[in-house]
């Protein structure tokens, strides 16, 4: 099809199936009304049966727990295939060293943003461990703190320490912090298993409502997820800064 | 307003894929893919939203206050991860796609003729 | 109330259909990013907060920077391609 | 002891864990190893699954949340026969993949290794989980893992463009699937199976009914690779490894279509038996299916792209079985998506190992080139046989039941679907066969003297003279897959009391109620008690015969054209080339034009689909 063309059927086509959604979307409740039961039930009994404050963290890491391991297995799965296909490329296109590398920065970094990129670095790393610690009890949890993290360690690097950042997680560290983060997420639901009871059962102690150490496996689950998103995100971005050091100047990475 | 996020929904997956089917570049293609993609958060949050009820978070206020489903939230922060993961693929495909064709234009990587 | 959940479905409509007119890829990434913040404050008003942080962390921060960073690869393997005259 | 269930998919990931974590010191030996052998370990789990599923379904509730007055909590594996078998099949797929893949020297193999086992643990999520969400998670990881393994050779600039359209045009299939489950979900507050049909079945099928149905029916159809939801494939299944094109062609397209027979008969099949016209758009789909494919593999001369088409066809034989929307059909159905996944993923390896001697893929170039290669000569002769569904083929009793599920539904032209069809693909493969393997033919502007450079996926043009052929025979860890995966196909066929089994476990496979109540309320489902009429052989036997006849006249026609009359060969031409104009044009698109077919195709099914439910 030429672009016109397909353009014309594409919106004809479309015309047709959006009416057809549209249709079909009237079917639904109205916006704001809320029939359950799913979402009713947990609501009452969540915090009482898993004393975790945050009932959406109860859902993701417990009662659909199995859901969460598929879903950092996806990360998992797109972090190798990201890392396969760059690095692949990395190594053809890859030159020997004709210039020193210890200099390499990100180029045009002012001296402010350098300071101002450093002095941030500690907070949000705070702030992403506090984010995934807490995932039970409040908003977050170690999706969103690790990603978090590895926003921390991009700080890095726009701060224009590129071989910081290379010296403080090379690719084995990574590897291994999401591979031992998602391996962590199975281990905990063999430990089920292992308890005499069923995979990714919360056999850990429960403790109260509120407090740090409570909802048995859930924070133990939240920790591994953390350490595999920090590790996964930091990867994704650094395979991506890498292809494009690696062109900018070719050399050897250390 | 009964009605207008499911339609936001349904205007953002056509748009999204009318994005797709006219795109000159690849990156433009995929960042049209995960506009596509936010209209499954908006429907699926959608259709738990209740009025008037809280975060499903009780650590402030007392089980038994009126919240919103938790559900779909766990559904959405899984749908979020799924879309990320598969733009941050598809971006190192573009890339390799780059290499090769050298071109990020879908137009000119049509499959040659068996 | 509802004026502002209005106001933002809207404003949500709107920027997702800008980032799709906006036809070049940089500016697009500043488009996305901006589409990811206003996401993320539709799900605050969805009482949502987890997915709004997850949101706001990935759709405003993360993906548009790999997006970014995708497109610097791209221009440098172009700049490096006209010196070789490839 | 049912933590089975859990561990055929815990196992895998765990162990693409810590291969990846473990990469800088496990030596490559002990990788390959420990990745054959977790396939291998979860294909008997699967097979261990699939007898105890025989007596009623096993129910798994992770974390232990068993429903409370009929309300899920948690997430559930129901595992009947039709989903274990399934995920046997994948368990068998993955295991000879990674036993071919032995020989090939990868730079990344321990990350490859991962990626397949990830893969792998993703189908067999897929066809355990009772849980529709839970499903869309498992569709996603294995569709991710794939669209990693079909781009990652960067040697093969092709299968980059291949893994793009795949990734995108699926990625928006996977987004209407999660469109209709947010519909059902607004309905029903529910995603365990059982319990969205039970709140269904309450209901009739009204508009959002409707919507919901044709959102997941076409975001699986896309995974299916029905027509007009293919474009993508043959480049992405064609290009990518063979290890994983084993898979591909073997297993994933069939569980789009599984997905779409499951969720139908536990979700939907309540409000929807009423839909009479449904059959009939159904059959459309299946028969355009089957036919583009047929013809499009007829027109290939690149051997992966031919056997990617022939995955197309066969979906849409297979359709038609699931279609008809009975038993029987569905009965049929699965024993001949099982036969034929074995039969595809063996042809795929002989495809691998004839690329790996021969460095080409393409038959005009090949041409007389592989009279050295006797036993890939017979592997291909008899994957055709197995295509065409020749007794003691698997292939062959799926057909018999859907035969006489056709004439059971007052369909009996599907007969001749079936036998025009399985002849179309096969002969493909038997031209060829013919072309590389006897010499056969005229030589073609194409042939190896001229040595374009075309589309092979070894390095084509001049250089790839015979100069760089083996000349060795292949090693066992190569030709080992392709015989052991025909003879299960053939087990498949003549193992006793296949027939009842099969009938049995789509009894169960299409009663709605009987799975929420296993599911919800843990009720077995009562045993086998009903006798089912003995399936007619004759019939289908002749039929089977007729069409590798036809398969074996039209690659001899092909081959020697000049052996026709004139008449003949001037009438053929004439309606032939503008068919096969017409057709490789439309398939010359990019990613663009397969967004533009998926939607097309979702605005005429879903015309269809709400006239009929009015």
């Amino acid at each position: 099809m030429t672009p016109r063309l397909r353009r014309r059927v594409f919106l004809a086509a479309a015309a047709v199936a959006g009416a057809l959604l549209l249709w079909g979307l009237t079917g639904l409740p109205d916006y704001g009304v809320y029939n359950g039961p799913y979402g009713d039930v947990l609501n009452r009994v969540a915090v009482a049966e898993r004393k975790a404050t945050n009932v959406v963290a109860s859902v993701t890491f417990d009662y659909r727990g199995v859901d969460t391991m598929g879903e950092e297995y996806i990360l998992f799965a797109a972090v190798l295939g990201v890392a396969i296909l760059l690095r692949a490329q990395r190594d053809e296109t890859e030159q020997p060293p004709d210039e020193d590398a210890a200099d390499r920065r990100a180029p045009g970094t002012s001296n402010a943003v350098r300071v101002i990129g450093l002095a941030l670095v500690g907070p949000v790393v705070l702030f992403g461990i506090y984010v995934v610690s807490h995932g039970h009890l409040s908003p977050g949890g170690g999706f969103q703190g690790g990603v978090v993290l590895a926003t921390a360690a991009l700080l890095v690097f726009l701060s224009g320490e590129y071989v910081t950042l290379r010296r403080l997680s090379p690719e084995v560290v990574l590897d291994t912090a999401e591979s031992v983060g998602a391996a962590g997420y199975v281990a905990v639901g063999l430990l089920g298993v292992a308890a005499g009871a069923t995979f990714l059962a919360n056999v850990l102690p429960l403790g109260h409502p509120g407090a740090l150490l409570s909802a048995g496996t859930i924070p133990v689950i939240n920790l591994a997820v953390g350490l595999e998103v920090a590790g996964g995100f930091v990867l994704l971005l650094s395979e991506f800064l890498e292809q494009t050091l690696v062109i900018r100047r070719p050399g050897e990475v250390t | 307003m009964r009605f207008l996020p499911y339609a936001v929904a349904a205007w953002l997956l056509l748009v999204g894929l009318y994005g797709i089917v006219t795109s000159r570049n690849l990156v433009h293609m995929i960042t049209c893919l995960s506009v596509a993609q936010s209209s499954t958060y908006i429907l699926l949050l959608s259709v738990g939203f209740e009025r008037g009820g809280t975060a499903p978070i009780f650590l402030d206020v007392p089980v038994g206050t009126k919240a919103v489903d938790p559900v779909v939230g766990a559904l959405t922060l899984t749908d979020i991860v799924v879309g990320a993961t598969v733009s941050a693929l598809l971006l190192a495909l573009a890339v390799q796609a780059h290499k090769h064709h050298g071109t990020l234009d879908p137009e000119r990587l049509k499959p040659e003729r068996d | 109330m509802i004026v502002l959940e209005v106001a933002v479905f809207l404003l949500v409509a709107a920027a997702g259909t800008a980032v799709v007119l906006t036809r070049d890829p940089l500016n697009q990434a500043i488009v996305a990013s901006f589409y990811g913040l206003v996401l993320g404050i539709m799900f605050l008003v969805y009482q949502a907060p987890d997915v709004a942080l997850s949101q706001i962390t990935v759709g405003a921060v993360a993906l548009p920077l790999m997006i970014l960073l995708a497109l610097a690869k791209v221009r440098a393997l172009e700049g490096s391609r006209g010196r070789d005259d490839r | 002891m049912d933590a089975l269930a859990a561990l055929s998919v815990a196992l895998p990931l765990l162990v693409a864990a810590a291969l990846v974590g473990l990469a800088p010191v496990c030596p490559r030996r002990a990788a390959d190893a420990a990745a054959v052998a977790t396939a291998a370990v979860v294909t008997v789990l699967c097979l261990v699954l699939l007898a105890r599923s025989l007596d009623g379904p096993v129910v798994y509730w992770f974390g232990g949340w068993t429903p409370r007055d009929g309300i899920a909590l948690g997430v559930a594996f129901a595992v009947d026969p039709v989903g274990a078998a399934l995920a046997t099949l994948a368990g068998v797929l993955a295991t000879a993949a990674l036993t071919f893949s032995w020989r090939i020297f990868e730079a990344v193999r321990t990350l490859h290794h991962g990626l397949m086992l990830v893969f792998l643990a993703g189908l067999v999520g897929f066809c355990l989980s009772g849980d529709l969400f839970n499903m869309f998670v498992f569709f996603e990881l294995f569709s991710v893992a794939a669209y990693a393994l079909t781009g990652y050779q960067t040697t093969n600039p092709g299968s980059v463009r291949g893994a793009l359209n795949f990734a995108i045009t699926n990625s928006v299939g996977a987004m209407l699937v999660l469109g209709g489950i947010a519909l059902l979900y607004g309905r029903t507050g529910a995603l365990n199976l059982a319990q969205l049909g039970q709140a269904l079945a309450r209901g009739p099928a009204d508009r959002l009914v409707v919507v919901a149905f044709l959102l997941l029916m076409v975001g699986f159809f896309v995974k299916a690779a029905v027509v007009p939801f293919h474009f993508w494939l043959a480049d992405a299944y064609a290009l990518a490894p063979t290890a994983v094109g084993v898979l591909f062609a073997g297993v994933v397209s069939e569980l789009g279509l599984y997905a779409v027979a499951r969720v139908y008969w536990t979700v939907f099949s309540a409000p929807l038996a009423r839909v009479e016209g449904l059959r009939g758009v159904l059959l459309l789909g299946a028969v355009a299916t089957a036919l583009v494919g047929g013809v499009m593999c007829l027109l290939q001369h690149h051997l992966a792209r031919m056997l990617a088409y022939a995955t197309v066809s066969h979906v849409g034989l297979t359709l038609a079985g699931f279609a008809l929307l009975v038993p029987v059909g569905a009965a049929g159905a699965v024993l001949y998506l099982l036969a034929d996944g074995l039969v595809k993923g063996s042809l795929f390896i002989t495809v691998g190992i004839v690329d790996h001697h021969l460095h080409d893929v393409d038959e005009r170039r090949l041409q007389g080139r592989g009279r050295h290669m006797p036993w890939a000569a017979a592997l291909m002769v008899a994957g055709a046989l197995g295509l065409a569904g020749v007794p003691p083929f698997g292939t062959f009793l799926g057909k018999a039941l859907m035969e006489e599920a056709a004439l059971e539904a007052g369909a009996p032209w599907l007969i001749g679907l079936f036998v025009v069809v399985a002849a179309l693909t096969s002969a493909a493969l038997l031209r060829a066969t013919g072309r590389i393997f006897l010499g056969l033919g005229p030589p073609g502007p194409n042939s190896a003297a001229a040595g374009s450079g075309g589309s092979g996926s070894g390095p084509p043009g001049p250089g790839a003279g015979r100069a760089g052929d083996h000349h060795r025979r292949p090693h066992p860890t190569q030709l080992a897959p392709a015989v052991v995966l025909l003879a299960a196909a053939v087990a498949v066929g003549l193992a006793p009391g296949i027939i009842d089994a099969a009938e049995d476990a789509a009894e169960h496979f299409t009663d709605r109620p009987a799975y929420a109540a296993a599911v919800l309320e843990g009720v077995p489902e009562p045993g086998p008690a009903v006798a089912h009429p003995a399936t007619p052989f004759g019939g289908p036997a002749l039929w089977a015969v007729v069409s590798a006849l036809l398969g074996l006249g039209l690659a001899f026609a092909a081959l020697r054209p000049d052996r026709l009359p004139d008449r003949v060969r001037g009438g053929v031409t004439r309606l032939w080339d503008p068919v096969a104009a017409g057709l490789r044009g439309l398939h010359d698109g990019g990613i663009g034009d397969s967004v533009t077919w998926l939607v097309v195709g979702m605005a005429t099914f879903g015309t269809l689909v709400a006239v009929v439910a009015r």
